[in-house]
């Protein structure tokens, strides 16, 4: 009867639902659209304070669903932390690991600096950036470090919470300036968009290394190099 | 332009309905995670293809920022189900 | 200009924030930050009240570019209810997880340090949810709410609540891909996001239709409607006691409110009756299933988990009805009913995990068939499951009676007299599943009780007993003036 | 807001609010919690007395509160509910008293009072209903307040019975609000008005009208222990004596007659109902329902039991007024609400105190109990008679009124049922007074407490059934003069009929 | 010019799709991974490729991120956790 | 010319994508599944690049080959250890 | 940070920041206000770099410390582009005629190179020359898989730790041994 | 065609050749080690030749130099990957076989 079920009837089914998404789509996307929202948000790209679209999108128009989405990380961060501690760390790495790791972890860092900064008028910008951070973390894991090189738990909590905290405090500090929530003004526009990436780098890098761990900060283990 | 917008459209579909199909038919966390990966790998598709305006064109901004905001979320919904694995995991261990 | 609809979301945001960095005052910190977050929702419901619809454009950039937020009736109604829960769970939080039971302090310890961020965080996300104005934007918070719920729920850290959250946080992942796929299909199709703007130019059709189909579908996931509500007892019944009442009484309602929202402010207007039907059909399953394995259920916890997937289901059932009728008051009386309805089991359920988290702990298990004891002793509690059982089961003078004698009027006007089968043969079944735990408070033994032995935890459960049974029963009356704003009449 | 305007909510409040107070109360604050007893029964019998007096120079009280649009709570006075409010003022009084005495030493008491003064705010409720919501709502809230009185004890017996109790209320309760909302999805708020309110009903809805008034039927005939749906009262027995007394007298049964008096004449109308035949079928059920508790109670060995069954018979006297067309029959039914409460507590009591002091309760135990406990065996004496429909006491005033209004209106069979009825009391409460007068005392009593006092049993046991079996005598005696029952049924019947 | 970009770009893809069929048989785990890193390299010519073909810049960098990462994958998988044993006696 | 070979590069994309999909979600072997999974980010990676979204290949490209990877291989190694579902407690645990 | 000497502390740290900063330039380009973030960038990098060598003796015992010497760069190079080259090709050679050429074995190699850097270069880069392939190190015990066990593996894996220790400017140690029986077998 | 067009021909003919080699060894070459060597070096050059026929198409000196960044990346993380896995296999990891 299952076999029935997954064999026949679920393929079917997918295939029905298959054929009804494809013509919609079709139906959708050769509909009056048009342009969508890209022109109108293309066209304003210059008031935004940066100049790559998708920053823009991110950090000015939508900034608030950006905020949002480094608090879907942060719980993420606080649930794996809830449910206990940390498996045991790698091995040490040998040498030839070693090599590597020493110098592509501070390329990483270096990746991630201009990510960062290269976010404002191309590609990449604190996701990506934060991306990098984090993946260092994990290269210091997977070499052997047993907390992937992220510091003690009260600095860890402090960085973790920095894209948040920045962006709820400029949000906060124009709001009460009377410009409105996350409506930065033109001129201080760049920076306090990079303000906001910075700090969101660091968390995002943070959050994903210390996620990699997979448990929350371990009293005990060594933050130094093993 | 409008062909390669239904081509990768389509084919995020695909994508979409093999990860459905996985999903619904796999018990093991790891393919159910893997799967919703390539479910929402089929929906991003979608959001990508709608805004591709074609190689000269410059593409509507907006559904990239929400893909990139999805691929955030999975991965933060990825780490932590895996959490909750590895929780699983330990208890079988005692 | 303070925009208080962003300073409701921002409030318990930077409470988390807050708590995160400073662990060891986390109960000190997190209670002022959920009175603060409280008081800002709070004051939203109060404006609109007075002032009508509530909307701000973040960043300043206007529809279509910006995200809105919005707080018409609907939004203030339900930010109220869960603003009251929300404090209400604070406070009884700072109880249930403090008092220690043999030795158990250092776990109670750190569970109280993980509790306090990730409860923010989850109500962070539900304000955020009631005042979103834009479709993509209500699936960040869909997430924010999906995992923190999950990871909240998984606290108590059994095997059990584990392996059940981990369904939980799947289960709603599938349902939030669902819903961003129909996202997906209407911005392709009609280029925005802005749910106002979206209700000027949706048209029937395929493309609205199977949007429509993507959008409920996985919300229905996330509101545990039958027969998608498998993962529902379990995650409910198993998460601590606070946390189970935010879960039934906040979390799957959100997924109900959006379903509202969406359907009287998109799809209502352009959706054949047949989809109504179905959900009312679905609801009535619900009703029937849920009460039945209420009345099975050994467990208080369970029973209570399973009365939410009944309840549940009596919300659906009001969308046939309003399908039905034509627009005016009628109409009218039955979103507001509905509404009422979802209030008042807020409250009921939360007040009632409360307390079964109260008879839990005394007991040291939650079987029904053996707790006559704990019940007893703690007649506080015992008397907000019965406050809480009378909203449930539709007893007046409770809002749930209101609620439901204007569904039965409106389902007899238009003759749809299999509504009224399934919702009374429900309210009979919950008397029997209610009574069955209060038959446990009346024990032979002699208790010299007090009738208040922890205030921390008693007095905000028997509050929100108390709100469900007799104030939104006897004063439902506003409610309707604050869905005069916007959404009726 | 005038005092007209208030005074119905605040006799309902006047016992709600000290109900809740003593809820908070520690076990140990006895002397608060019956002073809160005692000073919330004064006040509402003040209160009551005002109203009366008002109601009598024709005043309008009514209480209006808006739930919803299109749904209010009603609370406003007529005869019929200063009737009834009067009777449960003082018979919770006098219970209140008994209980205080009855429950000494027990446990959990404030839980106990506290459910039992919500219990009376709903029955006063119920009497003030000034629409059918208002009336299915405190009809609710007493299903919902005597549950925990009936399981109070806690006992596997008393858990039972309530499990019993709670089904047949319940399900009687569901389908009362299905009739009550069915009526108002056809003619829109249903308000109680004398007369009633269909008689310009279209003729396209009646069918419908007539079959929704065997669904408020079948709702209200739960509580009213109409045969078949009965079962739950003789269950219920293994509560309490005062609790006993409550739902046989007071509260519970007396909602169902009422409630089933407000539908014949206040909603259908006595025109329309006779016009249907409603009345002559609710005078069948009736009637079945008289024999059968008769017979039933004949057979009961355990007094509580024949009590019960007692009741069950007894209040269809009620229905079977309403269901005669014509004024005497109905001042005969509504009269009864009254003497039926009456009479029944003053056997409760006596009931209780014979269990209560000397272990009885069985018939087959009392014998020579006159002469142990004469006071209340004197009490029990007057209130059988007046059951029997022995002279002068009050019952005998119900069943001659619905005689001679049987024999008005033409329908003799229900003298037939009259005569059995009584033939039938007489067999089974004549050998109770028998042994206990004639009947030598037994050389020890099953289960005998110590003697408190100079009295036969406690003050607070003795006093309310001897109080009652003089109201029941005086009822009887001074049935004419003003103010009596049966003066205020008749004003009743006289507005009903509008003649 | 843009053309023949494209054809090489399809070769690679072609590289990538035969690697493709290494991973699919196996037999081994370290086969697969090798594959999976063949993909990577391939990728990497790939992406510089449509850089071209694109007209997108930041393409170069999506290559950088593709380098600095192409050796993670494959360490997680060859890395043991400190609790495990060297299987080999 | 270069729109046919555009369509046929786009063809063998999307082919090797899908391929790569259903052969990571029909393996039951764990590692397996993980490393065809990665495999699928980083062609998704070229999907993002081909239709002109190189912030999206960015994040994919990092995220794909750096963290998802190393995660779900982490998690494959301890699948290989408890391949059978645990016995589930009693269903009357308590917390 | 406990780096030997103050002087080689501030040497190491003078030679990764220019590094780092000549990084940051070839990806950023010479935009002054792009510092605001590379500023950091590059000391972040510089800084994990001093972190992750802290404590670590930069070479084997029983040698000095080895470094990059420019003329060895620029001879090796070269030198080693080549040999990438030829690598290719070999192995293109191999597999792609119809019957494949090869006689896969491993051999253990004893490696005289004494400083960190320097071994990790010879190990990497004996993956990149034809026919060999570095697949284990213990202690100085280098595992090479060769494709071709009959080729002079011995004479070219010599050739190339001498590129390499030039490179770095180490002087080997002619007397050890470099001849070790070839492990016998194939690699299943 | 310039003669830096010309050269990025052969460049990136010559390149694609060297992967195609290395995907052929990957499914021709009869265990793991063997395979690894066709990776490592037919890869490594392949993308070597890639990023000089690349070269001369780069907007500039810094975009060219970019490239060079990283090939030598992607040589380095390969070896170190090569070497990984020959060590995981050389000694026999009991998960390894299957």
């Amino acid at each position: 009867m299952t076999r029935f079920v997954s064999l026949v009837l679920l393929p079917l089914g997918l295939a029905a639902i298959g054929v009804v998404l494809i013509w919609t789509f079709y139906l959708a996307a050769t509909g009056e659209a048009g342009a969508r929202l890209a022109d109108l948000a293309l066209a304003r790209v210059p008031e935004t304070g940066v100049s790559n679209p998708v920053t823009s999108v991110l950090l000015n128009y939508r900034a608030y669903d950006t905020l949002l989405e480094l608090a879907v990380l942060l719980a993420a961060l606080l649930g794996i932390w809830s449910l206990g501690p940390a498996a045991p760390g790698f091995q040490r790495g040998g040498e030839i690991l070693q090599g590597m790791v020493d110098w592509f972890v501070p390329l990483l860092i270096l990746a991630a600096g201009y990510m960062l900064w290269v976010g404002a008028y191309a590609p990449g910008g604190a996701f990506q950036a934060g991306a990098l951070l984090g993946s260092a973390g994990v290269m210091l894991a997977l070499a052997g470090y047993p907390s992937a090189g992220l510091p003690s738990e009260r600095l860890l909590r402090l960085l973790s919470i920095l894209g948040i905290l920045a962006f709820c405090l400029v949000g906060l500090v124009l709001m009460v300036l009377g410009l409105g929530f996350l409506t930065y003004p033109p001129e201080l526009a760049k920076w306090l968009i990079l303000l906001i990436e910075t700090g969101a780098t660091l968390a995002i890098g943070v959050t994903l290394a210390a996620a990699y761990l997979g448990g929350r900060p371990d009293h005990t283990s060594e933050v130094d190099a093993p | 332009m409008i062909s390669t917008q239904l081509f990768y459209g389509g084919g995020g579909i695909l994508l979409l309905l093999l990860g459905l199909w996985s999903f619904l038919v796999h018990a093991p966390l790891l393919r159910k995670l893997i799967a919703l990966n390539v479910m929402g790998a089929g929906v991003f598709h979608i959001l990508v293809a709608t805004a591709y305006r074609g190689l000269d064109t410059p593409p509507d901004p907006v559904p990239h920022a929400l893909v990139l905001t999805g691929i955030v979320v999975a991965v933060s919904a990825t780490a932590l189900a895996l959490a909750f694995g590895q929780r699983l995991d330990r208890d079988d261990d005692r | 200009m303070i925009d208080s609809l962003a300073l409701a979301i921002v409030a318990p945001l930077l409470g988390a924030v807050v708590v995160t960095l400073f662990p060891r005052h986390a109960q000190r910190l997190g209670v002022a930050a959920a009175v603060v977050s409280a008081a800002a929702a709070l004051a939203i419901t109060a404006v609109v009240w007075t002032d009508g619809v509530l909307r701000s454009e973040l960043g300043g950039w206007g529809v279509p570019l910006a995200i809105t937020l919005q707080a018409d009736g609907l939004s203030a109604a339900l930010l109220g209810m869960a603003s009251l829960v929300a404090l209400s769970v604070s406070v009884y939080a700072g109880g249930y997880f403090s008092s220690p039971q043999d030795g158990e302090r250092l776990a109670d310890d750190s569970r109280s340090r993980h509790f306090w961020p990730l409860w923010l965080l989850l109500w962070s996300a539900l304000n955020g949810l009631f005042l979103a104005g834009d479709l993509f934007n209500l699936y960040v918070t869909l997430e924010l709410l999906g995992l923190s719920a999950a990871a909240l729920g998984a606290l108590t850290g059994s095997r059990e609540a584990v392996e059940a959250n981990l369904r939980y946080l799947l289960v709603g992942l599938l349902g939030s891909l669902f819903y961003l796929l129909g996202v997906a299909l209407i911005y392709t199709a009609y280029g925005v996001l802005d749910i106002g703007l979206l209700a000027e130019v949706i048209a029937p059709g395929p493309v609205a239709a199977t949007a429509m189909a993507l959008m409920f579908g996985g919300l229905l996931l996330k509101a545990a409607l039958f027969p998608m509500h498998f993962w529902l007892p379990p995650a409910h019944a198993n998460a601590p006691a606070p946390v189970s009442a935010v879960l039934s009484a906040l979390v799957v309602k959100a997924a109900f409110y959006l379903v509202l929202r969406l359907w009287l402010d998109l799809y209502g207007p352009i959706t054949p009756l047949g989809a109504a039907n179905l959900l009312g059909l679905l609801g009535a399953a619900a009703v029937l299933w849920g009460s039945w394995r209420a009345l099975r259920a050994e467990r208080l916890k369970l029973l209570a988990a399973y009365s939410t997937v009944a309840q549940m289901g009596y919300l659906f059932i009001g969308f046939p009805l309003i399908a039905a009728t034509a627009a005016g008051p009628a109409r009218d009386n039955l979103i507001a009913a509905i509404v009422l309805l979802a209030l008042t089991h807020g409250f009921a359920k939360a007040g009632f995990f409360l307390a079964a988290g109260m008879v839990q702990k005394t007991a040291g298990h939650d079987r029904i068939d053996n707790l006559g004891g704990a019940a007893q002793g703690l007649p506080a509690a015992a008397f907000t499951i019965g406050l809480a059982g009378v909203a449930l089961i539709g007893l007046p003078p409770s809002g749930t009676f209101i609620a439901k004698w204007i569904l039965l009027e409106q389902s007899l006007i238009l003759g749809l007299w299999w509504w009224v089968l399934v919702m009374m043969i429900g309210t009979l079944l919950a008397v029997g599943y209610v009574f069955r735990v209060l038959s446990r408070a009346f024990n032979r033994e002699p208790t010299p009780y007090r009738f208040v032995n922890d205030a921390r935890a008693e007095i905000p459960a028997l509050l929100l007993g108390a709100l469900s049974a007799l104030v939104l029963g006897l004063a439902a009356q506003p409610l309707w003036t604050l869905l005069g704003q916007g959404v009726i009449g | 807001m005038s005092p007209d305007t208030l005074l119905p909510p605040a006799i309902v409040l006047s016992s709600l609010l000290p109900g809740l107070l003593i809820f908070f109360l520690k076990e140990k604050s006895h002397r608060l919690r019956t002073a809160l007893n005692l000073g919330g029964a004064v006040v509402k019998l003040t209160l009551v007395v005002w109203m009366i007096k008002g109601v009598y120079d024709g005043h309008e009280f009514e209480y209006r509160w808006a739930l919803a649009p299109g749904l209010e709570l009603v609370l406003s006075a007529d005869a019929l509910s200063v009737l009834f409010v009067a009777l449960s003022s003082v018979l919770w009084l006098v219970t209140t008293v008994y209980a205080i005495g009855y429950l000494e030493d027990s446990p959990n008491r404030s839980r106990f009072f506290g459910f039992f003064s919500i219990c009376v705010s709903a029955t006063v409720g119920i009497a003030l209903s000034g629409n059918l919501l208002t009336f299915v709502l405190f009809y609710e809230i007493l299903t919902l307040a005597t549950y925990p009185l009936v399981a109070h004890r806690g006992t596997p017996d008393a858990a039972q019975g309530a499990k019993v109790y709670l089904a047949y209320t319940m399900s009687g309760g569901a389908v009362l609000l299905i009739g009550a909302i069915g009526l108002q999805s056809l003619v829109g708020p249903v308000e109680f008005t004398q007369g009633g309110i269909l008689g310009d009903s279209a003729e396209a809805l009646r069918p419908a009208l007539i079959i929704l008034f065997f669904v408020l039927l079948a709702g209200l005939g739960v509580k009213a222990a109409l045969v078949p749906l009965h079962g739950w009262l003789p269950q219920a027995m293994v509560a309490p004596a005062p609790v006993s007394a409550l739902l046989h007298a007071v509260a519970v049964v007396k909602a169902g007659a009422f409630g089933l008096i407000r539908v014949v004449y206040d909603v259908y109308g006595v025109d329309f109902a006779h016009a249907n035949g409603l009345l002559f079928a609710l005078g069948i059920l009736a009637s079945i329902t008289i024999v059968y508790g008769s017979v039933k109670a004949l057979t009961q060995d355990s007094l509580k039991k024949r009590l019960a069954y007692s009741t069950v018979s007894q209040v269809s006297y009620i229905a079977l007024g309403a269901s005669i067309f014509g004024p005497i029959a109905t001042i005969g039914g509504v009269v009864h609400l009254v003497h039926q409460g009456v009479m029944k507590i003053t056997l409760f009591f006596c009931a209780g105190n014979y269990a209560e002091t000397l272990g009885i309760h069985k018939v087959s135990e009392m014998d020579g109990v006159g002469r142990r406990m004469p006071l209340t065996s004197l009490a029990f004496t007057v209130g059988a008679l007046g059951m029997i429909g022995v002279p002068p006491v009050a019952g005998f005033v119900s069943k001659w009124y619905l005689g001679l209004g049987a024999a008005d209106s033409g329908a003799n069979w229900v003298l037939i049922v009259l005569v059995a009825s009584s033939l039938l009391n007489a067999a089974y409460f004549l050998p109770i007074l028998f042994r206990a007068w004639f009947r030598a005392e037994p050389g020890a009593w099953p289960k005998e407490h110590a003697r408190r006092g100079r009295l036969e049993t406690a003050g607070a046991l003795l006093w309310p059934p001897v109080i009652t079996a003089v109201l029941a005598l005086t009822a009887g005696l001074f049935a004419a003069a003003p103010f009596s029952p049966l003066e205020w049924a008749a004003l009743i019947a006289e507005r009903e009929y509008g003649r | 010019m843009t053309a023949y970009l494209l054809v090489i770009a399809l070769v690679l893809m072609l590289s990538i799709a035969i690697g493709l069929v290494r991973v699919a048989i196996g037999p081994t785990p370290s086969d697969r991974m090798m594959a999976a890193q063949l993909m990577g390299t391939s990728g990497i010519g790939v992406v510089l490729l449509l850089a071209q073909v694109v007209e997108v810049g930041g393409l170069v960098d999506v290559a950088l991120i593709f380098a600095l990462l192409a050796a993670v994958a494959v360490t997680a998988f060859t890395r043991r956790r400190a609790n495990e044993r060297e299987a080999k006696g | 010319m270069t729109t046919t070979l555009l369509a046929a590069f786009d063809i063998l994309l999307s082919l090797t994508l899908l391929a790569l999909a259903a052969a990571a979600l029909t393996s039951a072997e764990p590692r397996r599944a993980v490393i065809l999974f990665i495999a699928f980010g980083l062609v998704l990676a070229l999907v993002w690049a081909r239709l002109r979204a190189p912030d999206l290949a960015l994040a994919e490209a990092a995220i794909g080959a750096g963290l998802s990877g190393a995660l779900l291989l982490a998690a494959t190694r301890r699948a290989k250890a408890h391949t059978k579902e645990g016995a589930s407690g009693s269903p009357e645990g308590q917390p | 940070m406990t780096h030997r000497s103050p002087g080689l502390l501030a040497k190491r740290l003078f030679l990764r920041g220019a590094l780092f900063a000549g990084v940051w330039v070839l990806l950023v380009g010479p935009d002054p206000v792009a510092w605001i973030v590379g500023g950091p960038a590059v000391i972040g990098a510089t800084v994990a770099s001093l972190w992750l060598i802290k404590g670590r003796p930069s070479a084997r015992p029983g040698s000095p410390g080895s470094s990059l010497s420019l003329t060895g760069l620029l001879r090796f190079t070269p030198y080693f582009l080549w040999e990438s080259v030829r690598g290719g090709l070999d192995v293109a050679g191999r597999v792609m005629v119809p019957r494949l050429r090869i006689r896969p074995g491993v051999h253990v190699y004893r490696m005289r190179l004494r400083g960190r850097p320097a071994r990790v270069m010879f190990i990497d880069s004996v993956s990149l020359i034809p026919g060999t392939l570095s697949a284990d190190l213990r202690g100085d015990q280098v595992s090479v898989h060769a494709l071709d066990t009959r080729a002079p593996l011995d004479a070219e894996l010599r050739r190339l730790e001498e590129r390499v220790a030039g490179l770095f400017g180490e002087v080997l140690d002619h007397q050890a041994g470099v001849d070790s029986p070839p492990a016998a077998g194939g690699a299943r | 065609m310039t003669i830096a067009e010309g050269l990025s021909f052969g460049l990136l003919g010559a390149g694609a050749f060297f992967f195609m080699a290395g995907s052929v060894g990957l499914i021709r070459l009869p265990d793991r080690f063997t395979r690894l060597h066709a990776l490592t070096k037919a890869d490594n050059v392949g993308l070597g030749l890639i990023v000089l026929g690349l070269m001369p198409l780069a907007a500039d000196v810094r975009e060219a130099l970019k490239l060079g960044l990283i090939w030598i990346l992607v040589v380095i993380a390969g070896a170190t990957g090569a070497h990984l896995i020959a060590k995981r296999a050389l000694r026999g990891d009991g998960e390894d076989a299957q």
